[in-house]
C-alpha cells in the first residue's frame, strides 16, 4: 500500500511537471499578452511599456521564465494575477468552491439518474426502456453543452419563468432554496452528458456481472429479485464505476467550463476564460495546475477507493 | 481430464445467455453492423447530410453570403426562404449547409490528423516500450490531464482563426484517446506469437509496425476514429460559439449559433436550427462508432 | 418412508430462438424419495443442466423459454407445491429453504465482494427470519459441518481467499442452511481436482445422511455416479434415455449410449489404458435427427427402425427403462461389457 | 481611447466627462451636485423623497468583473464603477459638464484665486470635514501622496498624462495644497474630476505598491463603504453615514458581474437586476424590453464613437480618394437603422454632439456607391480582372478587425465588405482575441483597418492629441494611440493651440477646424455616436444618466426607492 503511494504520487509529480511545461509553453509562445491592457493606459510610452515588461519579467526567455515562475511554485508561490495583484491561490480558492459545488450537484444527480437508468436497462434488457434509454443516452451524449443550457435557459427562465437565468444566487438572499434553485438548470445541463455515459458504462458493467454464476447462485438461495440486484449484482458493478469517477473527472471540468460561461456560474471556469482574456498567466496556469491536481488526486481517490471498497484488489 | 472427452456443457452457457450467439459471428461484421438499426441510421444520416451539404447548395437559388438586410428575421417554413432568414437576411438553409461543409470538413480533417498523429505515436509507444514508450504515454497522460476544452481554449484564444488552424487546435486535443487506445492493442498484439514470427523471419521493426500490428489495430482505430469525428465536430461548434472559430460571413455550425444566441427570443430558429444539426451529426457519428464497436469487437470508449 | 419428495411430470423446456421455439428438454419424468440420490447423468448439451434449472425456475422468464409439465415438491407441512406453476414469490420462498442448489463452479459461483459468512447467513436470514447476529451464528455451525477448519475466522474471509474445493465446501454450506428436503448438485466435482473431488463426495453422501434430504446429482462421469447414487437416469438430447438402479444400468446397460459414457470412464486400474470416446456429437437441438438422437453417432445403428421415429421409453427390466428400439436385440447379441470398447 | 461592446477586453478606457449641450435643457446650472431630470430620461415614478435613514438596497448588473480596487492603479472602465461610490475626486463632472466639488471646498478658478492667470499656479481648498470610512480624517497630505504616487515610476500607474506636469507640490494646511504646472494643460481639471484618491495612512504601509493589500478591504471617502466581495459574482457595499456630502440614501449597493448580456437581460427583466451599467441594454432586446412593465427603459447618449480606424501608413491606405470612396461606400443607414434598430445618432466628428466644441456644420455622408466608384476612377485605381481595383501594383485589398465575439460589429463588418465589393474594394474579415487585437496588433498599427469605438476625449476634454498628434504614432516610437499613423502638421499645430490655453472660445476655434481637417482627410471613417439602451427599475429614484462619466452609477449616494 505504501509503496502503491509513493510510486503513484512520484508519477503525479511527474505528469505535474509536464503538465505545467506544457500549458506554459502553450500560453507564453503565442502571439498577444499581459501588455495589451497596459498599451491603453494614456499617456503610456513605449519606453515605459518596456519597463513594465521588464518588471514583470516578460523580457526574458522563456525557458527562464518558465524556471523562475516553476522554482516559485515549489516553494509555495504561485504568483500574483496580473489584472488585480492578488494571490493567484487566493484568487483561484475564492472561485473553487462554486466549481465544485455545481460539478457535485451535477455528479450526483448523474451518478443518481444514471445508475438507476444503467440498472434498469440492464435488468430489463432490450425492453423499450433499454432500448429507449440506450439510444437517449447516445443524443445526450451528441448535445452541444452550450447550446443544450441556451436553450433550457430560453425555455424555462425566459418563457417559463421557473428558473433564474444564471449565477449562482440573487444577492440578498442567502436561503438554502435560493442556493439550490440557481443550480437546478446548470447542475442538470452539466449532469446531461455524465448521465448518458454513466448509465452506458452501468449498464455495460451490470450485463457484465449479470450473467455469472454467483448471480445464480443468489436466486437460488431464493432471494427477492431485487435484493438479487442490488446486493449481488450492483455491488460488484459498481466497482469499475469508481474507476470511471476518476476517469470522468477531466471530461466533468470541462464540461463545467463550458457550463459556467452559458449560466454565468463565479466558477473557476468562468475565471479560466476571464483570464484568458486578459492573458493573466499567473491566473491561467494556476488553473490549469489545479484543474490537473485535482484530475490527479481524482484518478488516485479512484483507485484507492477502488481499492479499499473491492475485496480483491491489493495495492502494492 | 475427465472432460476430455465430453466438454463441459459452453452451448448451454451460450443459450442461456441473452446475448447474439457467438456462432452467428462468422457471418462478418458487415452482419453485425446491420444488425445495429441505429448504426444503419446514423451512417444513412451522414451520407444524406453529405449530399445534402455538398450538391444542396447549388440547388438553392440563394447565396449564402448575400447580405439583403431588408429581409432579414424572416420566419421558417414561409415565404421563399425554407428556414427563414439570419440577421443579415441571408439565407438560412443554404447557409445551413455551407456550415456543414465546415464543420463537417474539419470533423473529418481533425479526425485523419488525430488519428495519424495519435497512431503514430501509439504504434511507437506500443511497440517501442521501454523508456521511449513510458515517456511518451507520460506525455500523452499529461496532456490528458487538462480537461481537453481548457486546452482547446487555450489554444484557441491565441490563433488566427480559420478552418486550418481550428482543424489543427482540434486535432492537438484530441489524439491522446487514440495514442492510448493502440498503444495498449500494439502491447497485446505483441505478446502474441505472429510478431515474434515476423521478427524472426528477419522483418523490421518497421515492417512489423505496419504491416502485422497495424493491421490487426485497425478495428479499434477505425473505431476510435469515427468517434473522433464527433468530438471533433462538438469541438468547433464549441470554439466557434465563443468567437474564436470559423470567422464571420463564412459560416460553421458553431458560429451560427454563436450569433443566434441573442435572437433565442425573438428568432429563435437562428438558434433551434444549427443546434439540432450540430445534434444529429454528432449523434450519427456516434451511433455508426458504436455500431462498428460491435462489429469489429472492438472495445474502445472514447 | 412417506412417499417422494420430489415428482417431476412430463417436465418440456424450449427456448425460443428468433419466431421458432428450440426444444431443449422432452418430457422429463422421475421422482425422488427422501434419503435417496439420483444420478442425472449426459454429455454436455444433453438437457440435465436445463432440467435442473427449470426445477429451480432458475431458467430466463417467459417469453425466452417455454417451460411445461409438473414439479411436485412436498413441503416441510406436508403440502405440496408445482414449482413450475407457483407464482414467482412463492417459488422463491421454497427456493433456498425446501430445495436447493450446487453448481458447477465453485471459482465463480459465489459473489467476490461479499464476506462468505454473509452470503450463507443471506440465506438464512431470508427463509427463518433471523437477524444477521443468528444468522452468522448458524453460518459459523454450517460451515464447520461442511469441514472447513476455523470456522470463525473463515466466516470473515472472502472467497478469493479459499481454495476451489474449500468454496465448494462454502457451495455446499450455503445450500444446506435451511435444511432442504431437495439438493440438486449440478456437477458440483467437475471443476475439482480429482483428490479434492472424493472429500466433496464423501462430505455430500456424510451430509445426506445426516440430513434425510434427497439428493440430484447431475454429472457427466459415470465414476463418479457409481460411487453416490441409488438410481440413475441417463439423459441425451434432452430427454431420458435409460434410467434405473445403479446396478443395472452400470453393470447391464440396455441403451448403447449409456454403454458410451460407461466405456469413457477413465479407469485407474487400466494402466495406460486408452481413453475410449463416443465419436461424434451431440445433435443441434435446433435440428434433431428425425428417429432416435443417438442413432448418428450409434455402433448399432439400422436405419430401420432406428430413423423412422423417436423410439418411447420402455422398460427393461424391474423399474429399468430404456429409450432404444433394438436394445433387446444388442442385449442378446453382446457381450456384458458393449462393443464400444473395440472402437477406441 | 478604444472601447468595445463586449466582454473580456482589456482596454484601459479611462474617459470622462464632457459639456452637455443639447440635453441639459432643464439642467440647474452651477455647482450642486444634483442636476434634476434631464430631458431625454424620464423618471419612473413620480418624485418621492429621500429616506432619512439608508433604507433598501440596489443591484448594479455589470457585463465585466470590477477587480482593482486602489483605484490610482491601472485599471479599466468597470472598476470605476466601483470608484465613484467608494472613492472621492475633488469634484466630479454633473450631466450638464459643469464641476462640482467633492473633497474640494470649491473649484478652483481664476475668478476665485485657485488658478493664476496664466493657468500654471494651482491653490486647492479642501472641504474640512471628510473622514475616511475607517474614521480618520482626509487631509492635504492625502492628495499630496496621492499625486505622488500617480508619477511614481516603481507604481502600476492608471495615468501619468496631466499629472507628470505638476511641479513643487506643496501642503499648506491640512485644508490647503498648492502646485505649479510645467506649462498650461487645459484637460488637467477634468482629469481630476475622474482621479480617485486613497487614504494615505494606509497605502503608505503597503509592502509592495502593485500589490496592495489594501485591496482586500479598501477605505474610501465616497457614500458606500466596503462591504464584501464574492469574486466571479457580486461586490456589496454598505451606506457611509459619515459621508460628506448628501445621501446615501440606500443602505446597499450591489455591484453585481453577469458576463452574458443575455443573461443580464434576463434578470434585468426577471427584476434580480436594478440596473444594467456598461453597455446596458443590448440593441437587439430593446424593442422588447420597451413593453417591460416595472423598469424604465430608454436609450442614453455615450460620448463613444464608432468609427473605421484606416491605418494610414499603407499604400493602400495612403491615397485619400480610397479612404474618401470606402466613406462614400458605406451603408451608413442600414447599418444604424437596421443592425442597431436606430438608436445611434449618425456623426461627421470624433467628438460627440453634446460636446462644447462639437462642429454640426461637418459635410454628411451619404450612400453613393457611383460616386464612391468614380472617385476611385478618378484618382486612377481601375478594376482588374478579377474586378478588385489596382493601381501602381497596390491591390485595394485590405483585412478588418475587431474584437472576436461582438456580434452588432460582425454583422456590420460583414455588410461593408458587401458594399466595398461593389465599388471593387475586397475587405476580408480577420477578428481577433481582446488580447491580441489590442496589443501590440492595435498600437503600434499592425492592422490595415479596424472597427472600433472610440472616445476620444480626454474626460470631459475635448483634446484629441493622444489619437491625432503626429508625436502620438507609438509605431514610430510616439507615446500615444494614434494608430491610424495621422501625420498632420496642421492639426499638430490645432491640437497645440487647442491644449495650451484655458480660454474657452479660443479652445472652440481650434477644435472646430480639427474637426473638419479630420472630417476632410478621413483617418477614421466616422460611423456614429453610440447610445446605450438603459434601464432602471420603477421606483429607483435620483437616477441620472451622466454623459460625462464612465458609468451611469456615479451618483448612486443619491439613489432611492420611492
Amino acid at each position: 500500500m505504501a509503496r502503491f503511494l509513493v510510486s503513484r504520487l512520484a508519477q503525479s509529480l511527474l505528469l505535474l511537471v509536464l503538465v505545467s511545461v506544457i500549458g506554459f509553453g502553450v500560453l507564453h509562445l503565442a502571439p498577444g499578452g499581459p501588455m495589451a491592457q497596459f498599451a491603453l493606459v494614456p499617456g503610456m510610452s513605449q519606453a515605459q511599456l518596456a519597463e513594465i515588461a521588464h518588471a514583470m519579467g516578460l523580457d526574458q526567455p522563456l525557458p527562464l521564465q518558465y524556471w523562475q515562475w516553476f522554482s516559485r511554485l515549489l516553494v509555495g508561490d504561485w504568483g500574483h494575477s496580473y489584472r488585480d495583484a492578488q494571490p493567484v491561490l487566493a484568487v483561484i480558492a475564492a472561485r473553487l468552491p462554486a466549481t465544485l459545488e455545481l460539478m457535485g450537484a451535477a455528479i450526483a444527480l448523474a451518478v443518481l439518474t444514471g445508475v438507476t437508468v444503467g440498472v434498469l436497462g440492464a435488468v430489463r434488457r432490450d425492453s423499450a426502456f433499454d432500448v429507449l434509454s440506450t439510444a437517449g443516452a447516445m443524443v445526450a451524449l451528441s448535445i452541444p453543452t452550450f447550446w443544450f443550457g441556451l436553450v433550457t435557459i430560453y425555455v424555462f427562465s425566459v418563457k417559463l419563468g421557473w428558473l433564474p437565468a444564471g449565477s449562482r444566487a440573487t444577492v440578498g438572499d442567502a436561503s438554502l432554496w435560493g442556493y439550490v434553485h440557481h443550480l437546478i438548470a446548470p447542475a442538470c445541463v452539466l449532469a446531461l452528458v455524465e448521465v448518458a455515459v454513466w448509465s452506458r458504462y452501468m449498464r455495460s458493467a451490470m450485463l457484465d456481472v449479470i450473467d455469472q454464476d454467483f448471480v445464480r447462485t443468489a436466486r437460488a438461495k431464493g432471494l427477492p429479485e431485487r435484493r438479487v440486484v442490488l446486493h449481488h449484482v450492483l455491488r460488484n458493478a459498481w466497482l469499475p464505476m469508481i474507476t470511471l469517477a476518476g476517469l470522468e473527472l477531466p471530461t466533468l471540468l470541462g464540461g463545467a467550463l463550458v457550463t459556467e460561461t452559458v449560466f454565468t456560474w463565479p466558477g473557476m471556469g468562468r475565471l479560466f476564460l476571464d483570464s484568458l482574456g486578459y492573458r493573466d498567466y499567473p491566473v491561467v496556469m494556476g488553473i490549469l495546475m489545479v484543474s490537473a491536481l485535482l484530475v490527479l488526486i481524482g484518478s488516485l481517490m479512484a483507485d484507492l477507493v477502488g481499492a479499499v471498497v473491492d475485496p480483491r484488489v491489493r495495492l502494492d | 481430464m475427465t472432460d476430455a472427452p465430453l466438454a463441459p456443457p459452453r452451448r448451454l452457457a451460450a443459450l442461456l445467455s441473452r446475448r447474439p450467439a457467438a456462432g452467428r459471428a462468422r457471418s462478418g461484421a458487415l452482419h453485425r453492423f446491420l444488425r445495429h438499426r441505429l448504426a444503419v441510421a446514423g451512417l444513412a444520416a451522414i451520407a444524406l447530410m453529405l449530399l445534402a451539404c455538398w450538391l444542396g447548395p447549388l440547388l438553392i437559388p440563394y447565396d449564402q453570403l448575400f447580405i439583403d438586410i431588408r429581409h432579414r428575421f424572416a420566419g421558417p417554413f414561409a415565404g421563399p426562404h425554407v428556414f427563414g432568414t439570419d440577421q443579415l437576411g441571408r439565407d438560412l438553409l443554404v447557409r445551413l449547409l455551407m456550415a456543414g461543409r465546415i464543420s463537417l470538413t474539419i470533423g473529418f480533417a481533425a479526425m485523419a490528423l488525430s488519428t495519424a498523429v495519435g497512431t503514430a505515436i501509439g504504434l511507437v509507444a506500443g511497440y517501442r516500450g521501454g523508456l521511449v514508450g513510458a515517456a511518451l504515454m507520460r506525455c500523452v497522460d499529461a496532456v490528458l490531464c487538462f480537461p481537453s476544452v481548457f486546452l482547446l481554449l487555450a489554444l484557441a484564444a491565441f490563433i488566427r482563426p480559420n478552418v486550418v488552424t481550428i482543424t489543427l487546435i482540434i486535432a492537438a486535443t484530441g489524439w491522446m484517446e487514440v495514442a492510448r487506445v493502440v498503444q495498449g492493442q500494439i502491447r497485446t498484439l505483441k505478446a502474441r506469437d505472429f510478431t515474434l514470427a515476423a521478427e524472426l523471419m528477419g522483418a523490421s521493426g518497421f515492417y512489423v509496425m505496419t504491416n502485422e500490428l497495424l493491421r490487426n489495430a485497425v478495428g479499434p482505430i477505425i473505431v476510435a476514429a469515427t468517434l473522433t469525428v464527433a468530438r471533433a465536430i462538438l469541438a468547433e461548434a464549441y470554439v466557434s460559439f465563443l468567437g474564436y472559430g470559423i470567422q464571420a460571413p463564412v459560416a460553421s455550425w458553431g458560429n451560427m449559433l454563436n450569433n443566434a444566441q441573442q435572437y433565442l427570443g425573438s428568432a429563435p430558429w437562428l438558434a433551434i436550427f444549427p443546434g439540432l444539426m450540430i445534434t444529429v451529426a454528432v449523434a450519427s457519428f456516434n451511433f455508426v462508432g458504436d455500431g462498428l464497436r460491435d462489429a469489429l469487437d472492438a472495445r474502445v470508449e472514447l | 418412508m412417506a412417499g417422494p419428495v420430489l415428482e417431476v411430470r412430463g417436465l418440456s423446456v424450449g427456448f425460443a430462438d428468433g419466431r421458432r421455439t428450440v426444444p431443449a428438454v422432452h418430457e422429463v419424468a422421475f421422482t425422488l424419495h427422501p434419503g435417496e440420490t439420483l444420478a442425472l447423468v449426459g454429455e454436455s448439451g444433453s438437457g440435465k443442466s436445463v432440467t435442473s434449472l427449470a426445477l429451480m425456475r432458475l431458467l430466463p422468464p417467459a417469453p425466452r423459454t417455454r417451460v411445461t409439465g409438473a414439479a411436485l415438491l412436498r413441503g416441510r407441512d406436508g403440502t405440496v407445491h408445482d414449482l413450475l406453476a407457483l407464482p414467482d414469490a412463492a417459488v422463491r420462498a421454497l427456493r433456498g429453504d425446501r430445495i436447493a442448489m450446487i453448481f458447477q463452479e465453485p471459482m465463480t459461483s459465489l459473489n467476490p465482494v461479499h464476506r462468505i459468512g454473509d452470503q450463507i447467513a443471506e440465506s438464512v436470514r431470508f427463509h427463518r427470519g433471523l437477524d444477521r447476529h443468528a444468522a452468522l451464528k448458524r453460518a459459523e455451525g454450517l460451515i464447520e459441518r461442511v469441514g472447513i477448519p476455523d470456522a470463525a475466522r473463515r466466516l470473515r474471509a472472502y472467497p478469493h481467499e479459499l481454495s476451489g474445493g474449500m468454496r465448494q465446501r462454502v457451495m455446499i454450506a450455503m445450500a444446506l442452511a435451511c435444511d432442504p428436503a431437495v439438493l440438486i448438485a449440478d456437477e458440483p466435482t467437475t471443476a475439482l481436482d480429482v483428490t479434492v473431488q472424493s472429500q466433496i463426495l464423501a462430505l455430500l453422501k456424510g451430509l445426506q445422511r445426516e440430513t434425510g434430504m434427497g439428493l440430484v446429482f447431475i454429472t457427466h462421469n459415470l465414476g463418479v455416479v457409481a460411487e453416490i447414487a441409488d438410481r440413475v437416469m441417463v439423459m441425451y438430447a434432452g430427454r431420458i434415455v435409460e434410467s434405473g438402479g445403479v446396478v443395472p444400468v452400470m453393470t447391464a446397460p440396455r441403451m448403447p449410449y449409456t454403454a458410451g459414457l460407461i466405456a469413457s470412464v477413465p479407469r485407474l486400474d487400466l494402466k495406460g489404458g486408452e481413453m475410449v470416446s463416443i465419436p461424434g456429437t451431440v445433435p443441434d437441438p435446433r435440428a434433431p435427427p428425425p428417429g432416435c438422437a443417438f442413432a448418428p453417432r450409434c455402433p448399432h445403428r439400422r436405419p430401420t427402425p432406428c430413423d423412422e421415429a423417436v423410439p418411447p421409453l420402455e422398460a427393461a427390466g424391474a423399474g429399468h427403462d430404456v429409450r432404444c428400439r433394438r436394445w433387446a436385440e444388442i442385449a442378446a447379441a453382446a457381450a456384458p461389457r458393449p462393443a464400444l470398447e473395440a472402437r477406441a | 481611447m478604444s472601447q468595445d461592446h463586449d466582454e473580456a477586453l482589456p482596454s484601459a478606457r479611462t474617459q470622462g466627462p464632457s459639456r452637455r449641450r443639447l440635453l441639459a435643457l432643464g439642467a440647474s446650472a452651477g455647482a450642486l451636485a444634483f442636476a434634476g431630470p434631464l430631458a431625454g430620461w424620464v423618471p419612473g415614478a413620480l418624485a418621492a423623497t429621500p429616506p432619512t435613514k439608508p433604507k433598501g438596497q440596489a443591484v448594479i448588473g455589470l457585463s465585466q468583473e470590477p477587480t482593482v480596487f486602489q483605484p490610482l492603479k491601472l485599471h479599466i472602465e468597470v472598476d470605476e464603477a466601483v470608484y465613484m461610490n467608494l472613492f472621492g475626486t475633488l469634484w466630479r463632472s454633473n450631466p450638464d459638464g459643469s464641476f462640482a466639488p467633492d473633497l474640494a471646498a470649491e473649484i478652483p478658478s481664476v475668478e476665485n484665486g485657485g488658478i493664476s492667470a496664466d493657468g500654471l499656479a494651482w491653490r486647492v481648498k479642501l472641504r474640512p470635514d471628510v473622514k475616511w470610512h475607517d474614521g480618520t480624517p482626509f487631509t492635504a497630505e492625502d492628495v499630496k501622496y496621492n499625486l505622488a504616487l500617480l508619477v511614481d515610476p516603481k507604481f502600476l500607474s492608471g495615468r501619468r498624462a496631466g499629472h507628470d506636469l505638476l511641479r513643487d507640490v506643496t501642503v499648506v494646511s491640512p485644508t490647503e495644497i498648492t502646485w505649479r504646472m510645467e506649462r498650461p494643460y487645459a484637460p488637467y481639471p477634468a482629469i481630476l474630476s475622474w482621479t480617485w484618491f486613497g487614504p494615505k495612512h494606509i497605502l503608505e504601509k503597503e509592502a509592495d505598491i502593485n500589490k496592495p493589500a489594501f485591496a482586500q478591504n479598501p477605505v474610501g471617502t465616497g457614500p458606500f463603504r466596503w462591504g464584501e466581495r464574492v469574486p466571479g459574482d457580486h461586490i456589496t457595499l454598505k451606506a457611509y453615514e459619515g459621508y460628506h456630502g448628501p445621501g446615501p440614501f440606500l443602505e446597499t449597493l450591489v455591484i453585481k458581474y453577469v458576463p452574458d448580456l443575455t443573461v443580464l437581460y434576463t434578470q434585468f427583466q426577471t427584476g434580480d437586476i436594478d440596473y444594467i451599467g456598461l453597455q446596458g441594454i443590448t440593441p437587439d432586446h430593446y424593442d422588447e424590453a420597451k413593453t417591460l412593465k416595472g423598469q424604465v427603459v430608454q436609450p442614453v447618449p455615450k460620448a463613444t464613437i464608432e468609427n473605421l480606424a484606416l491605418n494610414t501608413g499603407l499604400p493602400v491606405f495612403k491615397d485619400r480618394a480610397v479612404r474618401e470612396a470606402l466613406y462614400l461606400a458605406v451603408d451608413k443607414k442600414s447599418i444604424i437603422e437596421q443592425l442597431y434598430y436606430g438608436l445611434p445618432v449618425p456623426t461627421e466628428s470624433y467628438l460627440p454632439m453634446q460636446s462644447w466644441a462639437f462642429n454640426p456644420d461637418l459635410p454628411a455622408q451619404s450612400y453613393d456607391p457611383e460616386k464612391a466608384k468614380a472617385t476611385l476612377d478618378a484618382a486612377g485605381w481601375a478594376p482588374g480582372p478579377d474586378g478588385i481595383r489596382v493601381k501602381d501594383g497596390v491591390r485595394l485589398e485590405f483585412t478588418n478587425s475587431t474584437t472576436a465575439g461582438n456580434h452588432l460589429r460582425e454583422q456590420a463588418q460583414q455588410l461593408l465588405q458587401q458594399n466595398w465589393l461593389e465599388i471593387g474594394a475586397r475587405m476580408t474579415i480577420s477578428n481577433l482575441p481582446p488580447a491580441v487585437m489590442w496589443g501590440d496588433y492595435w498600437m503600434l498599427s499592425k492592422f490595415e483597418s479596424a472597427m472600433v469605438g472610440i472616445d476620444f476625449m480626454v474626460g470631459p476634454d475635448p483634446d484629441a492629441t493622444d489619437y491625432f498628434s503626429s508625436h502620438a504614432i507609438a509605431a514610430k516610437g510616439g507615446g500615444g494611440q494614434n494608430t491610424t499613423q495621422f501625420d498632420s502638421p496642421e492639426a499638430d499645430a490645432l491640437l497645440k493651440d487647442g491644449a495650451a490655453t484655458v480660454d474657452r472660445a479660443q479652445r472652440k476655434a481650434a477644435y472646430l477646424k480639427l474637426q473638419a481637417l479630420t472630417r476632410r482627410e478621413l483617418p477614421y471613417l466616422p460611423l456614429f455616436q453610440y447610445a446605450m439602451v438603459q434601464g432602471v427599475k420603477a421606483g429607483l429614484e435620483g437616477y441620472v444618466p451622466n454623459i460625462n462619466t464612465q458609468e451611469n452609477c456615479w451618483n448612486a449616494g443619491e439613489w432611492y426607492w420611492a
